[in-house]
């Protein structure tokens, strides 16, 4: 497999499934870090509570919801963009889940 | 937003639903006249003590001859009542006929001639306003 | 860093502090050996575009390509001349007028603005 | 000082920003047809505004970014679209309805049609834009705007009865043309509530550096300019009602309402009333101009600012020339100045839910204004008035087009 590449607004919104053809949630953020001259993606989020993350507000706190979802978090190496229409994990859901920092 | 937008939609069908006679209708179709007969009215009276230039009544009896040749046009095509239709046709062509006099007079800088014609705008209006009251839509 | 939050859509700076453009795309490059890296930020309508939806950002590059005075419908800025990612903005080491993103702004100062009376305040 | 300056200068652009072409035709029409009734709405727009500007002047001092810049930036491209569409073809139809107000004024004094005015004006407007930096446009436009205090001497020179006036500021149903009644209070709301007039106030901000520290000027700004502003209406209002209602004039026409004046002021009155339209007018239209201007550039990240050389912002000054170009074209294929106002005031209601919403979200970051960020209490008044807005606009829209008024 040689260096393909992807956009990140395309990616942005997917749909990513398990490999069992489980939906796992929306691509809706992608963590990154530099190092040296190296922009180099850590992680992607997903799922409702990763896009008001990336809003930056409490949108639920606006009309009176309290906060709740922490968004569902994919370390690179478990996130198959073979196709960037249908990207893939390579673990199932609740393996990640059970696996989610805390 | 979409209970919003039902609301708003039974409101406009409930308001668009309710029936107006042929008359109420010529008489909403027709309602800019009388105003128009009032502004002239005024523009005329104020002319007559140097508070509003000549111009400025030239401008506004065209702007009126505007409305009332559109008021004259929704008269002949309505299914009104002959004698209201009639009522309202002789009104809008004394205005137009009135105004036409103010017109000339102020063209030439007569305020002698213009007095009558000031005179003859104040009578169609109170003959209007009369009239439309007589058919008004009862309000809720 | 979050590629979204603070990268995506955000003001791009040249080394003369002038605005060059937004990060109206990023690319990603898929390595097979390590974690995908930031290939480069795109900029132009084209982009855009396509953000939009992938078929409207063809037609449009179809559309621009027989009326633009730009060479190219969008211009990548590749990820080593990105100098810092700062809260509002992020800084280039290139000079926005010697890039393709001030094509047009070129193309106006020289054809039009010149032409008029006054340019100068 | 500088802030005291800075506060005083505040307060004279917004009185003189805030009365434009839609606030003289929305008001005249109110008071004409009906009396002190629709004052309320007067008041509820003027509530908003107050908090909008407010908002948006804070915003620009703790971000120091101005509002289009921000929501592209933080909800990305494709949120800001709509919002952002929605900007423009307000800014297109405000500008022509200021452009027509500015060439009926000139046509009250020369007798010349409306529509041969709109090249000269729109001339006019572009060359004030073109060679002069924005606190001279700040400045001499907000000065001259003080002639639209006319307004309120007159009111007080008729001495209206005081318990209609305070009964007009609760609500009421109305006696007679329930549609125009609606329609009326709609487009006070819109023109009040002009979505311009935030969006631009906080690049403005940008362009005169404010920091947090003018947090407090910015508050004095928002309350007493949108205050003083909203009595120049109410004096509107007010002069219709004691001068054209008793007369049984009402406003289907610019010239109708051109007699307002006359009744207190015999002699300059006619003058000043077409001195007052031009140059509300001239100032809005400006602003109008350079906030299109100025959401365009943002949106795209091309170098703005009014103070630069044109040929530092070659397509900055290119949006505001074509924009100022396709709005004085409308004037000039013959559209009626009135009506094109009424109906864009009409649709500033309506939009105000695309404008207002993703504008408040942004005030509730907590990263981004720390604790300077919106209260419930503003979130509250806020999404009520531009629900309320919105509703009253989608209903009355359709009745006053049925209505051919």
């Amino acid at each position: 497999m040689k260096a393909r590449k992807v956009s990140l607004e395309r990616l942005v919104g997917r749909l990513v499934r398990d490999p069992d053809g489980r939906r796992a949630g929306r691509i809706l953020e992608v963590e990154a870090e530099i190092e040296g001259d190296d922009c180099l993606v850590r992680e992607y989020r997903l799922g409702a509570a990763a896009l008001l993350q990336r809003l930056g507000i409490s949108a639920g706190r606006l009309v009176g919801l309290p906060f709740r979802h922490e968004p569902l978090r994919v370390p690179w190496d478990q996130l198959d963009l073979g196709d960037p229409e249908r990207p893939r994990l390579r673990c199932t859901v609740e393996e990640l889940r059970a696996r989610q920092p805390r | 937003m979409g209970t919003i937008a039902a609301i708003a939609a039974a409101a406009v069908l409930f308001l668009s639903c309710q029936q107006q006679t042929p008359e109420q209708e010529l008489i909403r179709k027709t309602d800019a006249v009388g105003p128009w007969l009032a502004a002239l009215q005024m523009a005329g009276e104020k002319w007559t003590v140097n508070s509003v230039p000549a111009t400025f009544v030239h401008t506004s009896v065209d702007a009126a001859q505007k409305a009332f040749t559109k008021a004259a046009r929704e008269t002949g095509r309505s299914d009104a009542r002959t004698d209201l239709r009639d009522h309202l046709g002789r009104l809008i062509a004394g205005g137009q006929a009135e105004s036409a006099r103010l017109r000339r007079a102020v063209a030439a800088q007569d305020r002698r001639a213009a007095v009558p014609a000031i005179r003859g705008l104040a009578a169609l209006h109170a003959d209007f306003e009369a009239l439309s009251k007589a058919f008004e839509e009862p309000s809720q | 860093m979050e590629l979204v939050r603070d990268v995506l859509d955000k003001q791009l700076i040249d080394r003369e502090g002038t605005k060059m453009g937004r990060a109206d795309g990023v690319v990603l490059e898929i390595r097979p050996d390590g974690p995908p890296r930031v290939d480069s930020l795109t900029l132009g309508f084209t982009v855009l575009a396509s953000r939009l939806h992938p078929r409207f950002g063809d037609w449009f590059a179809r559309v621009r390509a027989r009326w633009s005075v730009r060479k190219s419908g969008r211009y990548r800025v590749p990820w080593s001349v990105v100098e810092e990612v700062r809260q509002h903005d992020i800084q280039l080491a290139v000079r926005a007028l010697d890039t393709p993103a001030f094509d047009w702004e070129r193309w106006l100062r020289r054809h039009v603005i010149e032409h008029l009376p006054g340019a100068s305040k | 000082m500088k802030k005291a300056m800075t506060l005083a200068l505040g307060i004279l652009t917004s009185v003189g920003g805030f009365f434009d072409v839609g606030n003289i035709a929305t008001t005249a029409q109110a008071g004409a047809s009906f009396r002190f009734q629709l004052i309320w709405s007067l008041l509820l727009a003027t509530l908003l505004v107050i908090f909008l500007v407010e908002m948006s002047g804070r915003f620009a001092a703790v971000s120091g970014k101005a509002l289009p810049d921000a929501i592209r930036e933080h909800f990305g491209f494709t949120f800001w679209l709509v919002p952002f569409a929605v900007l423009t073809l307000i800014h297109l139809l405000t500008l022509g309805a200021e452009i027509g107000g500015m060439c009926f004024a000139l046509h009250l004094v020369t007798g010349i049609p409306v529509w041969v005015w709109a090249p000269v004006v729109a001339i006019l407007t572009w060359l004030f834009l073109w060679r002069s930096t924005f606190s001279t446009i700040e400045n001499s436009t907000s000065l001259l705007g003080l002639l639209t205090l006319a307004f309120v001497v007159a009111a007080l020179l008729h001495h209206p009865p005081t318990g209609e006036v305070v009964a007009g500021m609760l609500p009421s149903l109305p006696h007679h043309d329930p549609e125009k009644y609606w329609f009326i209070a709609v487009s006070i709301l819109g023109a009040v509530i002009a979505p311009y007039l935030f969006y631009f106030y906080s690049s403005g901000a940008v362009e005169d550096d404010w920091d947090p520290s003018y947090i407090a000027v910015n508050r004095g700004v928002a309350l007493i300019g949108m205050g003083f502003g909203s009595v120049i209406s109410l004096g509107a209002i007010v002069v219709a009602a004691m001068v054209l209602a008793p007369r049984g004039i009402e406003v289907s026409d610019y010239h109708q309402a051109a007699l307002m004046l006359t009744d207190a002021f015999p002699f300059w009155g006619f003058a000043l009333f077409a001195a007052a339209m031009g140059i509300a007018c001239l100032g809005a239209a400006l602003e109008v101009a350079l906030s299109m201007a100025y959401t365009t550039a943002q949106t795209f990240g091309w170098n703005w600012g009014e103070d630069l050389n044109p040929r530092e912002d070659a397509r900055f000054c290119l949006v505001y020339t074509g924009a100022i170009l396709l709005s004085a074209l409308l004037i000039m294929f013959g559209v009626d100045p009135l009506k094109l106002t009424l109906l864009t005031m009409a649709i500033n209601a309506a939009a105000l839910p695309f404008v207002v919403i993703p504008f408040l979200l942004l005030m509730n970051d907590g990263k981004l204004l720390r604790e300077h960020k919106n209260g419930w209490l503003s979130n509250a008044v806020i999404l009520f008035i531009v629900i309320l807005s919105f509703v009253l606009a989608v209903v009355s829209i359709p009745l006053a087009i049925r209505g051919g008024s």
